[in-house]
């Protein structure tokens, strides 16, 4: 460590919230390997609390807030290490790390309870919570990492874990397909990654973060000015694969292919969230850089209305949520692009839980359905699901914003952030959040509301209490978990702020943008006419899919959206506006193609050829020797006498 | 004394001639004792002596008998020099031939000329002494006692192939 | 007389001898050419050896009369083998190994 | 006039002595072929007097150099070594010699032997070409040994006509030389060359010396004089072929390496250019004809025009490239009397009159399921294809080390080049053999041939002795110590 | 001695194995045997290794004056450059032994032959002399021909030809190298080469010739591109264990001697073609990875990814800084391993479906779970996930190119990428899916051997991955020394 008058402590409490985990998924992976899903998942279930309690202790220990300047590791061991690549297996404690131990573990325990009862119909249900334990490790080690490689570890980590997880019923080819686009559009992130990493290697020599947050911007001006951006838009470039911002963000919909609880840990509370996570990690350096910020702000925004626009029509239920995922993801960026870290870091809390919430509902309704997914064999599951019902709704008001829901303060920031932007970007954020009030009534009307539209959802039951407990407690963090970090005037917490600004090792992060003064009237004015416009979009919704009947809406989102003049871009919404297919078009056939043909003529017809014409000519020319040796001694002789003649020749011209 | 000399000279080569372009096998026969003779003459007028009479009692006198005996034992029918397959052959002979002796004069005779071989060869009469069977005797049994006696393993060599050689064509027509 | 005149006749023979070796079908003739081509190495070995006046050239002369004796011989024995196997002495006959 | 000088002493008969014992061998065994004793015995008294001649020199080896009869033999370091390796290639092709042979091939073989063991201490050129033609005359009726049958007769015709071609071509040449020197003692000729004067007749000497160069490229089968061999080598009895293929390429080259550097002909660079440039051709020619060749012993002739082609690159590095050539040839030698024992045993186990024919079906079907006689094969192959710490490969590197100091990139690349051509042909005789599981085409005659014993003990004797002098070569080099040592 | 004895016993045991021909198992169980012996021999020359001073410079062990002629002695030495790999060697070998027990075609012959390869392998790793390393880089290429010409399938004697020409032809350049580098030289030891120093200037000067002389053969056994195309054609054809050993060993030996001798010998020269040789690594990663892509026969596959990660370990030594030479070393660790286990694992899939065709495959992971973890595992080691050792190979590698040329970094970067999407692509379909009718009519169920054989190298990756740091501790100060060089 370069030293800094940062007082360090050190402990080793940080490591076993990671090796409870492990230990699970070693138990339950290679030692154990039960029969029965259940115990198995008791199991799992108990290395995981053991890491919630682990992580708990942990916060309990330090904190929301470092007091000063006092960086907290756990100097576990050192990875590897020469010349001038060092990296040190470090954990470190930061107040951020800490709110993201809590969701990671809380949560992640509370998936493992609704899992056991989930999946306990599989056979070989240990793999999956072999899995689920394996990402805990990842989701941890990167949440812990005191480095850019280690966080990469974790990184990496999760992405397998996804991957495996996607991909968990294996044998319908489309899911391990699913796994497998996860796996590579995450990787095209993580070459942004690793260049960041080299380029902090390269000129900054170090990668401890703290290290980096401590050189901060005046170091970095010192070196050639396209490094500091170039290794944050590299960090930003590999967010937007983890966090499926666009252009990366195609994975997480086909990622639904996973089982539900997956969807809800990873692809909608924990993992999609490690990019932002990361990026607030290194906040003084991005805070020093507007220009990246602009490109943070603006792929943010795009991303939310481009997701939005696209659940909009969506079917099937985890669809929806998973464009709503992005969405949301979007505006947790725009955030960070407005130069709000704590914004972001409170929507990806209050995110946490309320998606959450949203897809062990929506799990707990496929699980009733029978693996149903399409809402428009739904319908008037209320009455079948009480519990899940309720639980819906909470999430679905947290979502939209409802006042005083988590969800309500955790976007208002945000919004108050874009506004201080401008108006353009605030009003196309507004409009993201319209659309999401818009696209969940419809999700939630079309599934709980009218009447049931096929015999499944006839005779859905509710699910069992060891699913719906993990509902309950959701519902109760996705209500009142906005109040830690409220708008200032309301006075309440700002848990989040302070959290924030002490994670950075004592370094100082400057504001990337002028502070935009708005009154506290005007404030509570916009946050009341931005309630009014999303409760009307929401009861517009309402209204109209109440009745959402299957055969009369053949297509759904033609009847909402209003006259036929939209067909085209309704139908290019379902479609999830091409980009899949221009995505195949522009780069997945060309390399295919690339790789045949570079294959076929460079490989094939090139040096394999140039090699058989070689021996062709080989075989061509000793064809033409073969003729010279007739067989005749009178040739023999002849050539005796030429080569004689032509040497006397030779000699001549030599000697004289 | 000089135009005896390229008289002989001219008729020796002429007889080789003989030897490459005669139809029948007895003609190059009898051209190639000619010529061995007319060489053996040669020597005779530059005054080697011994190698004369040896060249004429030997080589004009035995080899080519044998040459003779075999053409006659054989009994050849005349071949043409020129059948159309071979037109070529002879013209590649021809050439590679022109070729050898052109080079070979060309490096030759400036040298020849230019140096101090140029001029008479050493009266014949002066160095009888010198240049005699018995000079060359002496050579052969001293100096080059050890290849003089080679020169029987040599004949040995060749008398035991000509014999199992015979013998075995003999044996093919019993 | 100078010694010229020997070696240019000497080298001429032997020349004779190589086109004949090269261009005549028969064998026999072709053994015959030989000869010519020992016989004007000869003039030109007799000639150098009167020239530089000492008797190394007559007593290697004296040797390849010997060796050419013996050659022939050997030479004769095997084409009347191969006469009396197959009935020619032409060497277009005789091209069964090549390539 | 020369005092008549026919008196040896002791020194000068003991450097005769082997030679001596070998012209009484040649005797006894004319004697004995007379009498048609059984082939075995015959092949045994050839075993018996190459084994004597062999240890004759060995202790010989210690004892200072002599020259005998002024120029006619100079009995020193290497011609002990070069009769010491004609001697046993000699008795290792006797080992497998047919026994339905004419019986006279042991003393023709053993007149060759005393021609080659001759050659190699000549120190002028009178002597080097009676010597020469001693172990030609009998080459050519061992040639042509086999007769009516695998075209004896033709090849024989062929060798003798080609020999005595270029035997005129050589006489033209030391006729030429000769003239210019008035001499044919090769250190006489080297003074005559140093104390040359513009007005010298050099056109004399150089046209004589090039006559000789190719006749000795002739003799030892340089592309493009190289053709006769492929017959030879094939039609000849196999021992007999292995004989010419090894101890007279081996004998020739020292002799004429020796020959070429005393007398000035290593000296003259555009004569070692040639010399090199026919190296380069023979490689090439060499190695391109054994890639089309089905028939074995075929395909290994020309792949000895190609050790030929090798072993004349050294002629561009000038004298002290002597003991490589002499290494090279001498472990090349072994390899292919093994070889040749190897083909003659395999047509033998396919009910073959002679391998002459033998082509690599026939090998495989012999040699399969042997896994001793397969090692062998490995050992032999992989040896000339220059694998270390096979002894072949030493050869390889000692003539390319000779290259490279003499800065002869070219050539060393040439060398090179040719190593890896001619590694398709080698490692083509492991497919069938090793490779391939299936049967083989053409079926196994029944065994009506004359016994194959003698040929694998022939095989395996060469392959020992392969790897004996492979272990020897340190000696070797111990004995001999610096090379500038071996030419006087 | 320890040296020697540890050559000794793979070529003791491939003569003694000759004499079991008539009975396959019990030479088989005599293999197994002889590699636990021949890990013994490891054990022991680890016990010596550790004690040995850290400042000697490629200490010799072991030295015979067997060829005094050409300046040669038979010299062996051990170094943290060679060590690991020896190790490498030696577990790859104990591996394959297991996975020889029962298997009905490998014959005493075959394992003598291995014993043979794994002799010349170590041969020439600890060979401290250029004639030594040359006897030895040549006697690998004798049993290799074999166990492919032999064992392989059905395309083997092109490919073994293939495979010897190839080689053959770099070897020659070698060759000539070494004896031209030995003619100024009181030895050929490569503690007297080192001493000697060419002039440089230019690439028609005497250092640049050598250089590219020795390169030549390393670069043909790496292979670097376009010197490649052999190895699909030799890896496909080759049985299990030629390819286990190959993509292991051989490969690797390519690596190693251009570490060992080039730089050291030629540094000059070495510095002057970094920048073209980093490039040839880049078109070896990309081309590779791509061609990898269009492969439909698995093992094809596998051998192109080979061909990939062989480009990275190319500009990881050509970037000439410690931590990409590093990494281009424990990469040859970690490429061994992971590319070793997936040869290994798919070979004993083969041995039961003879059949490499893609498209025959489907549902492995239904049939077979834990084998089909296995295979992914390794799948992903060689892809470089983070905690298996690649990544910290390719991790090194690129950090330190980066310094040295970034361009060609990012470039070669896309090879990771490419990296994941040919791999997972073909897992995707040998694993996942239904389960193809190839698999249902070939259950693929292992026998405990066969289990034993992948084991230690799962392990070995597991604890590579993970801690690393050992082992590149073991290379520092020979690389350190080596870069001493350049200086």
């Amino acid at each position: 460590m370069e030293s800094t008058d940062v007082a360090i402590e050190t402990t080793q409490l940080l490591r076993w919230i990671i090796l409870f985990p492990l230990l699970g998924a070693i138990l339950n992976g290679i030692i154990l390997r039960l029969k029965s899903t259940k115990l198995a998942g008791i199991v799992a279930t108990a290395a995981s609390l053991a890491a919630f309690v682990a992580s708990f202790m942990a916060v309990t220990r330090w904190g929301f807030s470092l007091e000063g300047a006092s960086l907290v590791y756990d100097q576990w061991f050192m990875w590897f290490q020469s010349g001038k690549v060092s990296v040190p297996f470090w954990l470190e404690y930061t107040p951020i790390s800490g709110i993201m131990l809590l969701v990671v573990t809380g949560i992640g325990s509370l998936i493992h309870i609704y899992s056991i009862s989930y999946m306990e119909k599989e056979v070989g249900g240990y793999r999956f919570f072999t899995y689920l334990n394996l990402f805990l490790v990842a989701m941890l080690t990167l949440v812990l990492g005191s480095n850019l490689v280690t966080v990469f570890l974790g990184w990496e980590g999760v992405g397998l874990c996804s991957y495996l997880l996607i991909g968990y019923w294996f044998t319908k080819t489309e899911n391990a397909q699913a796994g497998m686009k996860a796996f590579i559009t995450n990787r095209i992130g993580d070459l942004g990654f690793l260049i960041s990493i080299f380029l902090f290697l390269a000129y900054a020599g170090t990668l401890q973060i703290q290290e980096l947050n401590h050189l901060g911007p005046q170091f970095f001006s010192a070196l050639p000015s396209w490094v500091l951006p170039a290794a944050l838009l590299g960090l930003f470039w590999a967010a937007t694969g983890k966090s499926a911002q666009f252009p990366l963000y195609v994975w997480l919909p086909d990622a639904m292919a996973g089982p539900t609880p997956v969807s809800a840990l990873i692809h909608a509370a924990t993992m999609v969230t490690s990019g932002i996570f990361v990026i607030v990690r290194v906040w003084p350096l991005f805070a020093s850089q507007p220009e990246v910020l602009n490109v943070v702000f603006w792929v943010g925004i795009f991303t939310a209305w481009l997701a939005a626009l696209i659940a909009l029509t969506q079917n099937d239920i985890k669809k929806v949520l998973a464009y709503s995922t992005v969405s949301q993801l979007g505006f947790m960026f725009t955030a960070l692009g407005a130069g709000a870290p704590e914004a972001a870091l409170f929507h990806v809390l209050t995110h946490a839980f309320f998606k959450a919430l949203l897809f062990l509902g929506s799990g707990s309704v496929i699980h009733g359905m029978h693996h149903e997914q399409d809402m428009r064999k739904m319908g008037g599951l209320a009455h079948h699901m009480k519990f899940t019902h309720w639980t819906f709704v909470i999430g679905t008001a947290a979502i939209i914003g409802f006042p005083f829901t988590s969800g309500f303060f955790s976007k208002d920031l945000i919004l108050a952030h874009a506004l201080s932007r401008g108006m353009v970007p605030y009003a196309l954020l507004l409009t993201a959040a319209l659309m999401t009030a818009f696209y969940m009534l419809r999700a939630y009307s079309m599934t709980f509301m009218g009447k049931p539209r096929s015999d499944a959802a006839d005779h859905a039951h509710e699910s069992s209490p060891l699913m719906l407990i993990p509902l309950g407690v959701l519902s109760i963090g996705s209500l009142f978990m906005g109040w830690i970090q409220t708008p200032h005037f309301m006075g309440g917490g700002h848990l989040m702020e302070t959290a924030v600004k002490s994670s950075w090792g004592g370094a100082e992060a400057m504001k990337p943008f002028a502070e935009h003064k708005i009154s506290v009237g005007g404030e509570i004015l916009m946050i009341l006419a931005v309630v009014a416009l999303i409760l009307g979009v929401a009861y517009y919704s309402f209204k109209v899919y109440r009745e959402f009947q299957s055969k009369k809406f053949i297509s759904p989102a033609e009847r909402a959206v209003g006259p036929t003049t939209a067909a085209p871009f309704i139908n290019a919404s379902q479609n999830k506006f091409f980009v899949d297919e221009a995505y195949d078009l522009i780069f997945v056939r060309p390399l295919r193609f690339l790789s045949g043909a570079f294959f076929r003529i460079v490989d094939e017809t090139g040096i394999n050829g140039l090699l058989h014409g070689m021996r062709k000519s080989l075989d061509f020319s000793s064809g033409i020797l073969s003729w010279a040796h007739t067989g005749n001694v009178q040739t023999y002789a002849w050539y005796l006498a030429a080569g004689a003649a032509i040497l006397l020749i030779f000699v001549g011209r030599v000697l004289l | 004394m000089q135009i005896l000399t390229y008289v002989l000279v001219a008729l020796s080569i002429m007889s080789g001639l003989g030897v490459i372009l005669s139809r029948s096998a007895v003609v190059s026969a009898m051209s190639l004792m000619v010529t061995m003779f007319l060489t053996g003459l040669l020597y005779f007028s530059q005054g080697s002596y011994f190698p004369a009479v040896v060249q004429i009692l030997i080589y004009a006198g035995a080899i080519s008998v044998l040459f003779i005996f075999i053409v006659m034992l054989l009994d050849l029918k005349p071949s043409r020099v020129l059948i159309p397959s071979r037109k070529i052959v002879v013209f590649f002979a021809v050439l590679a031939g022109l070729f050898f002796a052109f080079s070979l004069m060309f490096l030759i005779l400036p040298g020849v000329s230019r140096s101090s071989l140029v001029g008479e060869l050493m009266s014949s009469e002066g160095d009888v002494g010198l240049f005699n069977a018995k000079s060359i005797s002496l050579n052969l049994l001293t100096k080059y006692m050890l290849p003089f006696q080679a020169t029987t393993l040599l004949l040995l060599a060749a008398m035991m192939g000509a014999i199992l050689i015979g013998r075995a064509g003999r044996k093919k027509e019993d | 007389m100078n010694t010229e005149i020997y070696i240019v006749t000497g080298v001429v023979l032997f020349v004779l001898g190589v086109i004949g070796f090269l261009s005549r079908r028969s064998a026999l003739i072709a053994l015959m050419s030989l000869e010519l081509m020992l016989n004007g190495t000869n003039l030109c070995l007799i000639s150098f050896s009167r020239f530089h006046g000492n008797s190394e050239g007559g007593s290697l002369f004296l040797l390849i009369v010997l060796v050419a004796a013996a050659e022939a011989a050997l030479a004769l024995s095997i084409l009347v083998s191969l006469y009396r196997t197959s009935g020619s002495v032409d060497l277009d006959d005789f091209r069964l190994l090549k390539g | 006039m020369e005092t008549l000088e026919l008196n040896l002493n002791g020194a000068q008969l003991r450097a005769l002595l082997p030679i001596f014992f070998l012209c009484a061998m040649v005797l006894v065994s004319l004697v004995s072929s007379g009498y048609r004793i059984r082939g075995s015995l015959q092949r045994s008294l050839g075993l018996f007097s190459f084994v004597v001649f062999v240890i004759l020199n060995f202790i010989n080896l210690p004892y200072p150099d002599t020259a005998i009869l002024g120029t006619s033999l100079f009995v020193g370091m290497l011609t002990k070594v070069s009769s010491i390796v004609v001697g046993v290639l000699a008795a290792a092709a006797c080992v497998f010699v047919d026994e339905e042979d004419h019986p006279e091939w042991l003393p023709l073989l053993s007149i060759a032997v005393i021609g080659l063991s001759l050659l190699v201490g000549a120190r002028d050129w009178v002597s080097f070409f009676i010597y020469l033609e001693t172990f030609s005359m009998p080459s050519y009726v061992l040639a042509s040994l086999r007769l009516k049958k695998d075209g004896g007769f033709e090849s024989g015709l062929k060798y003798l006509m080609m020999g005595a071609f270029s035997s005129a071509i050589f006489l033209l040449g030391i006729t030429l030389v000769y003239g210019f020197s008035g001499s044919f003692d090769f250190l006489s000729i080297l003074e005559t060359i140093r104390s040359a004067n513009p007005e010298s007749p050099v056109g004399l000497l150089y046209a004589g010396f090039s006559l000789i160069v190719v006749s000795i490229g002739f003799k030892v089968a340089l592309a493009p004089f190289h053709m006769w061999a492929p017959d030879v080598y094939q039609s000849a009895p196999a021992a007999m072929a292995s004989f010419l293929a090894s101890a007279v390429k081996f004998a020739v080259f020292v002799a004429a390496f020796a020959a070429f550097s005393q007398t000035g002909i290593l000296q003259i660079p555009f004569l070692q250019a040639s010399m090199s440039a026919f190296g380069i051709l023979s490689i090439l020619v060499g190695n391109l004809m054994a890639l089309r060749q089905s028939n074995l012993r075929r395909m290994i002739a020309y792949a000895s025009v190609a050790s030929a082609g090798n072993a004349a690159l050294v002629f561009a590095v000038g004298p002290v490239g002597l003991n490589s050539v002499l290494v090279y040839l001498a472990i090349y030698g072994l390899n292919i009397v093994a070889l040749f024992a190897l083909f003659e045993w395999a047509a033998r186990e396919n009910g073959l009159p002679s391998s002459s024919q033998a082509d690599l079906g026939c090998l495989s079907r012999a040699i399969r399921g042997k896994p001793l006689a397969m090692t062998a094969l490995g050992i032999v192959l992989f040896s000339l294809v220059g694998l270390p710490p096979l002894p072949g490969f030493f050869g390889k590197f000692l003539i390319i080390r000779d290259l490279l100091r003499a800065d002869l990139f070219i050539e060393a690349g040439a060398l090179l080049l040719g190593s890896l051509l001619s590694l398709a042909y080698y490692l083509k005789i492991f497919v069938p053999i090793a490779l391939e599981t299936g049967a083989i085409d053409g079926k196994k005659a029944a065994l009506a041939g004359p016994s194959s014993t003698g040929s694998l003990a022939g095989f395996y004797f060469a392959t020992l002795l392969l790897m004996v002098a492979g272990f020897s070569l340190a000696g070797y080099f111990n004995l001999v110590g610096d090379t500038s040592l071996f030419l006087r | 001695m320890t040296a020697l004895l540890f050559l000794l016993i793979p070529t003791v045991s491939s003569v003694l194995l000759l004499l079991f021909h008539r009975n396959r198992v019990m030479a088989q169980w005599v293999n197994l045997v002889f590699n636990f012996l021949w890990a013994a021999g490891l054990f022991k020359l680890w016990m010596e290794f550790r004690v040995q001073p850290e400042t000697s410079v490629f200490p010799i062990w072991f030295s015979w004056d067997w060829a005094p002629f050409i300046g040669s002695r038979f010299s062996l030495a051990i170094d943290g450059l060679n060590f690991p790999l020896l190790a490498l060697n030696v577990v790859l070998s104990l591996s394959l032994a297991f996975y020889a027990i029962g298997h009905e075609k490998l014959s005493a012959s075959y394992l003598a032959l291995f014993s043979f390869l794994n002799a010349a392998s170590v041969g020439s790793l600890m060979a401290a002399d250029a004639a030594a390393f040359y006897l030895f880089w040549e006697l690998m290429l004798i049993p290799m021909y074999f166990l492919i010409g032999k064992w392989g399938s059905k395309n083997r004697i092109y490919a073994s030809l293939k495979f010897f020409g190839f080689t053959m032809a770099g070897s020659l350049l070698l060759l000539g190298a070494i004896v031209y580098v030995g003619l100024n030289s009181p030895s050929l030891g490569w503690h007297d080469l080192k001493e000697q120093r060419w002039v440089f200037d230019g690439w028609f000067s005497p250092q640049a010739l050598l250089f590219l002389g020795f390169l030549a053969a390393f670069a043909v056994k790496i292979p670097v591109w376009p010197l490649h195309t052999w190895l699909p054609d030799a890896h496909t054809e080759a049985p299990t264990g030629a390819s286990v050993i190959l993509a292991g060993i051989l490969l690797k030996l390519g690596v190693y001697g251009i570490a060992r001798w080039c730089f050291v010998l030629f540094p000059e020269a070495s510095l002057a073609s970094s920048t073209f040789m980093m490039g040839l690594g880049v078109v070896g990663v990309i081309l590779g990875s791509l061609s990898a892509m269009a492969q439909k026969d698995i093992k094809r596959t596998i051998a192109y990814s080979s061909v990939a990660h062989l480009g990275f370990m190319v500009i990881g030594l050509f970037a000439l800084r410690e931590e990409s030479i590093q990494g281009a070393l424990f990469q040859n660790l970690a490429h061994g391993l992971s590319t070793g286990a997936l040869f290994l694992i798919f070979g004993m899939i083969y041995d039961r479906t003879h059949t490499r065709e893609l498209k025959d495959y489907g549902g492995l992971a239904t049939k077979n779970g834990v084998l089909a973890t296995l295979f992914l595992f390794s799948a992903m080691a060689s892809i470089g996930l983070p905690g298996l050792p690649g990544f910290v190979g390719e991790f090194l590698v690129l950090s330190g190119s980066f310094v040295t040329n970034p361009w060609l970094t990012i470039l070669a970067m896309s090879g990771i990428l490419l990296g994941a999407v040919y791999m997972l692509s073909a897992m995707k379909k040998i694993l996942y899916g239904e389960v193809s009718p190839t698999l249902e009519a070939h259950p693929v169920v292992l026998k405990w051997s066969e289990w034993m054989a992948i084991a230690p190298m799962v392990v070995l990756m597991l604890i590579l991955g993970l801690m690393p740091q050992g082992f590149l501790k073991l290379s520092e100060s020979a690389v350190l020394g080596m870069l001493s060089v350049f200086k």
